[in-house]
């Protein structure tokens, strides 16, 4: 069954098309990879799914329903959360007050005045299992900023896992990582995908290898092909345009 | 009503966006390239014109005294910008704001100390004195050569900004700042150049406006804000919009002034038409830069991204 | 350590300083303005209270005084809290000075609640005339409408039929145009309010021209202080001075003219203006006054001066009745009522809102016999005049 | 932790000294230091509910003192009418209805002028709330029944009913100061624990990286508008006080310069701390005040001070103080 459905998505920026009628399909617990060369319009392909970025033509459908004309945040709470390319963190907050927040936005509005935010046990606990799952326990009380580049990806992963999402987005969560965390977090998404369907936008073919079930690949902002991983990595068209000259 | 009233005003309200221009020019361009909130560019235009007004008095000329002014506003420029301002250019907004609004109480406190309170009236060479009359229309000699000036002045900066490898630089900081340091610009020097430029330009719009209205202190603190609405509305970094901006607001505050209370007469007594319209006009003014935010947050000609 | 001791050292020296320096008998508070622009009426002002204190030798009714200056910044909240700092710290017996009327109606309130008085050096606003008239308030100079009405006789005098007034929009502004439109019988063909305060408009060039296009007989202006020169200039420099002969009210003064001549604006010479005083009012009061001020700060006293200097003589007056003993205010405002002294514009009395009953003059610009332009006064436009308020007052 | 201690004690020990100081200088004669400390206070009040929006959510309102001359302005109008009659329905000395005009009033004009000023962001923000108070400052100027220009005396304090019976008489002087100081107490006790509530860690976040707020499923819009309305309400009590204080309202209380002025006592104090507004303003009055004794061009040494924090006191005075406790604790 189809999670996350678009239809004939397109995007202009003048004369330039950046997303060129993209029709695509994630099924309901699968890892999809969207791979490309750089400058190809994953990044805008991934900000018109997220609602930073209103297509020019097209549909997006969660689940069935609609939600090309809902606003980013409502995308969010409707299910479907993304991570950056750049870690984009809180970084007056410690480790775990990212988190905490992360958890606070999920869990309705919050317009409560009064009680200490920071000694609420629900969100902290909910906060500290997330940091557990992602061995960032024991940096829960550093400032975020304080973090090496790798804790802060896995902050990233760790703050949008937190929102709870059906569909959840990864713009190149491996980017900068050190071979052994990337292991790790390649066993980590691989757990997760029985409860949600992960878009995954990645250069380390290795990781897009072991974790893809399906795989399209975007070029020039169109898609050339998407399907199942082994068949779209024997594609034609797919090896001369992309894989020969990205590996 | 007379046709001839309306050209007058027009003149003036010429006259009085081409001064706004002269002002709002370096703002916009500091603004825009060096992120540089700079709200003692009011002090530059007050100095420009108490050091024209001293020249002129001294030397019993007003044209040495325009270009003693024109030096030492630059000099005086480039002296704060190296002890003051670049130290700003990183800081944010709010630290700008106050930093130069100490720079306009030194400033203003200053010239108090050196020129006393009074201020100075620039008396004009018999050249510029007397009127033209086109017809039923009479202007002042210098009222016009304020706009000729103020309108040789742009099309410099014009020519400066599109036509020159510099203004190509300046066009490139203004819409992305870093390309400027990944050029290998030195990025200092072209600060500099571009401060001084804006604040001798403010110092000409204080030393034109100066003969009509007299030097005095904090002259320039009344007009300021008008100057930034004018950046805001026009775009800030354009120098363009700046231009478009400064003529919109001179036509709206003069014709406000000018006509606004007749037009009220008509469905108000005389007496509440006579107090409400200068008020009104003055609002009208804040009222188009709010719905111009609005409607277009960015102003009417932005810098072009990338 | 080290570091906070001498900051508290320091404030402490802050702190004791000037309080150490008050030990004359009778402490006079004198509110004005030094800074901004305005500065340059205040300055005027302080220059006449320093000579008054040096005539009187810093002795009133055989007590030492001194006066205490504070500046008003131009704004009506400054102005309150310097006069509730005169009143409160440095405990003075009597509060002068005040251009401008809404610096003095921000005030006086602070003076009389304390049961002192207050007396007003220039600005005359309508209401502490009128309706909120106090018995511990005077004045030296007049109730802002009496120099216009007399302005508006000396139109009527002048044979001027049609006349387009224009005046800052506060108070004083909106007194002055009251006060012409009470006497003046002629017709009113425009009339223009212009923005005042901090950011007073300077530049009158839309309003002259709709004066011109109005094809006036004569302009009226009221624009003091800086204002006025900028307006001559832009009057002279629109070519007015054949077309639309200029009567002014408080624009064209001592401090201004010297500046005019520099400018070379002779279009103002022989344009009238009126007042209770002028450099050359025949009384041997103002003689002396004119003659000491020119002496030692070698320029003409302005009207504003010779109110200040009035005000010093007229707090003279009273403690030399009370043996400069000022602790009872009743007796003291008794003493100031029979304004018993030589006052600059001669004899006067003091009505019921103690606004004084003075003559009004019509003043021409003229040049001096040493060439310095000066006003002559021409004639008397209202005699023993009383201004229309006093009515509404109710003492 | 101690740096923690450190200030919570350098707190209580500013508190009490506010309290203390003025009753001692009454007690030596010295009545007038009761309206320094009172304006003190005052503007206390007024530039902390700006740090709320500055420090924590990060929009630099640079039309803040609107809010002041609305709430000022609530007590002016119905005063007046209560001395000289005219309108019947605003006419009044009680307080309390002082006070629901103001709330009401400074919460309809930023309701207003946020929701539009929110869409806007960085300078432009700054200029539009700028823009937005102008257009109040013109507004009273135009009010000609209320003396334009040259403001409004107001004749009488409100009267402050509790219970029934009991009158608070703030026309003497001390218990004014109390109730603007128990006052400030309040406002301070608010903003910190919305500051540290589930509401205030919104803003604090969404000052931070709005961008990622967004994308966690929050539109911060809503909690921004709120911050808004609630710093212009407090805004609009210090108003209130103010006009007792002063007894006069003008529009000069709403010129730009003035809202320049808060914003320069939370700079001065130090925007990371609840405590910074109030250690700003007793700076500005206490100096104002000596400057301005020494000599009349005390804008002189005022503007280099100005300069001065800004270029070399980064973190204001708390910063200062707390950079050099650290530099003890850590040799």
């Amino acid at each position: 069954m189809s999670v996350l459905q678009t239809n004939n998505l397109t995007k202009r920026f003048g004369g330039v098309v950046a997303t060129d009628a993209v029709s695509l399909s994630l099924e309901q617990g699968k890892v999809h990879a969207l791979i490309g060369p750089n400058g190809a319009g994953k990044t805008t392909f991934i900000a018109q799914l997220a609602g930073q970025l209103m297509p020019d033509a097209g549909q997006i459908l969660l689940n069935a329903k609609d939600i090309t004309k809902l606003s980013e945040p409502e995308r969010v709470r409707a299910g479907l959360t993304r991570t950056f390319q750049i870690s984009s963190l809180f970084s007056d907050f410690s480790v775990l007050e990212n988190v905490a927040f992360s958890v606070q936005a999920r869990t309705g509005h919050s317009y409560r005045f009064w009680s200490k935010v920071a000694s609420n046990a629900r969100l902290n606990a909910t906060a500290a299992d997330l940091l557990e799952l992602l061995g960032l326990s024991e940096k829960s009380q550093e400032k975020a900023a304080a973090l090496s580049h790798g804790e802060q990806r896995q902050l990233e992963i760790a703050m949008a896992l937190a929102t709870e999402p059906k569909v959840l987005m990864l713009d190149e969560p491996m980017a900068g990582m050190g071979s052994e965390e990337t292991q790790r977090l390649i066993e980590l998404l691989g757990k997760l995908k029985s409860e949600t369907t992960l878009l995954l936008v990645e250069h380390d073919m290795d990781a897009v290898f072991a974790l893809a079930d399906d795989l399209s690949v975007l070029v020039n902002g169109a898609l050339i092909a998407s399907g199942p991983a082994a068949e779209v990595r024997t594609h034609p068209e797919v090896i001369s345009a992309y894989l020969d000259s990205g590996t | 009503m007379d046709f001839t009233l309306v050209l007058t005003q027009a003149i003036n309200g010429l006259q009085l966006g081409i001064l706004l221009f002269l002002l709002s020019a370096g703002l916009t361009l500091t603004f825009g390239i060096m992120d540089l909130i700079n709200l003692a560019h009011a002090s530059f235009y007050m100095l420009g014109a108490f050091i024209c007004a001293a020249g002129t008095l001294y030397f019993d000329s007003f044209f040495i005294g325009v270009a003693i002014a024109i030096v030492i506003t630059a000099v005086l420029a480039l002296a704060v910008e190296k002890l003051v301002i670049a130290h700003l250019y990183v800081r944010d907004h709010l630290d700008q704001l106050l930093a130069t609004f100490g720079l306009i109480l030194i400033a203003d406190t200053g010239v108090h100390l050196i020129w006393g309170p009074a201020g100075l009236a620039i008396p004009l060479p018999p050249v510029l004195q007397g009127q033209i009359s086109f017809g039923e229309l009479v202007v002042p000699v210098y009222r016009l050569v304020i706009i000729a000036v103020g309108l040789l002045m742009a099309a410099g900066l014009y020519w400066l900004v599109n036509k020159t490898r510099a203004g190509m630089l300046i066009r490139a900081g203004a819409s992305n700042r870093q390309m400027l340091s990944s050029l290998g610009i030195n990025v200092q020097v072209l600060f500099s150049a571009v401060f001084v430029i804006g604040a001798v330009l403010a110092g000409l719009g204080g030393l034109l406006i100066a003969p009509i209205t007299e030097a005095s202190i904090g002259m320039g603190n009344d007009i300021i804000i008008t100057a930034f609405v004018v950046i805001i509305i026009g775009g800030i970094g354009s120098i363009k919009g700046a231009f478009v901006a400064a003529l919109i607001i001179g036509f709206i505050d003069t014709f406000g002034r000018a006509f606004l209370d007749t037009l009220f007469a008509f469905f108000m007594s005389v007496e509440s038409a006579e107090t409400a319209a200068p008020a009104v006009s003055a609002i009208l003014v804040y009222v188009l830069m709010a719905l111009i935010l609005v409607w277009r947050p960015q102003g009417l000609f932005p810098p072009k991204l990338r | 350590m080290n570091k906070n001791f001498l900051i508290g050292a320091a404030l402490a020296g802050l702190c004791s300083t000037p309080l150490a320096a008050h030990a004359a008998d009778i402490k006079i508070g004198f509110v004005t303005t030094l800074t901004t622009g305005g500065a340059v009426i205040g300055n005027d002002m302080r220059d006449a209270v320093n000579l008054a204190v040096e005539q009187l030798d810093s002795t009133m009714g055989g007590k030492s005084f001194e006066v205490l200056f504070e500046d008003d910044g131009f704004k009506p909240e400054t102005g309150k809290q310097v006069t509730d700092k005169l009143i409160k710290e440095d405990n003075v017996d009597i509060v002068a000075g005040y251009i401008w009327s809404n610096v003095l109606m921000a005030s006086y309130k602070s003076v009389t609640r304390a049961d002192k008085i207050i007396i007003s050096a220039n600005a005359g606003p309508s209401a502490i005339a009128g309706k909120l008239c106090n018995e511990n308030f005077f004045s030296t100079s007049w109730q802002n409408n009496q120099t216009p009405m007399a302005m508006g006789e000396l139109l009527n005098a002048r044979g001027v039929k049609s006349l387009y007034m224009m005046a800052p929009n506060y108070a004083a502004g909106k007194d002055m145009v009251a006060g012409i439109e009470r006497t003046f019988k002629g017709e009113f063909v425009g009339k223009d309010l212009t923005k005042w305060g901090a950011d007073a408009q300077l530049d009158f060039s839309a309003e002259l021209a709709k004066a011109k296009a109005s094809g006036a007989d004569g302009l009226a202006v009221f624009y003091p202080g800086k204002a006025g020169g900028a307006f001559i200039k832009q009057y002279q420099q629109a070519g007015l001075n054949d077309v639309l002969p200029l009567y002014s009210v408080f624009t064209i003064d001592s401090i201004s003219l010297p500046k005019l001549q520099e400018g070379k604006m002779d279009g103002i010479l022989g344009s009238e203006t009126s007042m209770f005083w002028g450099p050359d009012l025949d009384v041997p009061a103002n003689k002396a006054f004119v003659a000491s001020f020119k002496e030692k700060y070698g320029r003409y006293p302005s009207h504003y001066a010779a109110q200040s200097f009035d005000a010093i003589n007229l707090i003279a007056s009273a403690a030399d009745m009370l043996d400069g003993d000022f602790s009872d205010t009743d007796k003291v405002r008794d003493a100031l009522k029979k304004a018993d002294f030589d006052s600059i514009r001669g004899d006067f009395t003091y009505g019921n809102n103690h606004m004084p009953i003075q003559n009004f003059y019509a003043r021409k610009v003229v040049a001096d016999a040493d060439g310095n332009w000066t006003t002559s006064i021409t004639k008397t436009v209202l005699e023993s005049h009383q201004d229309v308020f006093a009515a509404e007052c109710k003492l | 932790m101690r740096s923690q201690i450190f200030h919570k004690f350098g707190a209580a020990l500013l508190l009490l000294t506010l309290l203390i100081v003025p009753f001692v200088m009454s007690y030596f004669g010295k009545t007038f230091w009761l309206d320094i400390f009172t304006r003190l206070i005052i503007l206390s009040i007024a530039a902390s509910s700006l740090s709320l929006l500055l420090s924590v959510a990060g929009l630099a309102s640079f039309g803040h003192a609107a809010y002041i001359g609305l709430g000022a302005y609530a007590v002016g109008i119905p005063v007046y009418f209560e001395t000289y009659g005219g309108n019947d329905f605003l006419a009044g000395y009680n307080g309390w209805w002082h006070l629901l005009l103001a709330v009401s009033v400074c919460a309809l004009f930023a309701l207003v002028t946020g929701a539009i000023s929110l869409r806007t962001r960085g300078v432009h923000f700054i200029m539009i709330t700028m823009a937005f108070s102008q257009m109040i400052f013109y507004l009273l100027v135009s009010l000609e029944e209320f003396g334009g220009d040259d403001g409004l005396s107001v004749d009488l304090r409100s009267e402050f009913a509790l219970l029934d019976t009991v009158v608070l008489d703030i026309e003497e002087p001390w218990i004014f100061y109390l109730l603007c100081y128990v006052l400030l107490l309040l406002v301070l006790f608010v903003i910190s624990r919305i500051t540290h509530s589930h509401f205030g860690r919104v803003l604090n976040a969404a000052r931070q990286n709005e961008q990622r707020v967004r994308a966690l499923g929050v539109n911060p819009y809503g909690y921004r508008l709120f911050a808004f309305v609630l710093a212009g309400v407090i805004a609009g009590l210090s108003g209130v006080l103010y006009a007792n204080y002063a007894y006069f309202v003008s529009p000069g209380m709403v010129e730009w310069t003035r809202s320049g002025e808060l914003m320069f006592m939370i700079i001065l104090g130090g925007v990371t701390s609840l405590f910074g507004p109030l250690i700003g303003a007793t700076c500005f009055v206490l100096l104002e005040y000596f400057l301005s004794r020494w000599t009349i061009f005390w804008h002189l040494p005022f503007g280099l001070l100005l300069l001065g924090v800004v270029l070399f006191g980064r973190g204001g005075i708390v910063g200062l103080l707390t950079r050099r406790r650290r530099g003890e604790l850590e040799p």
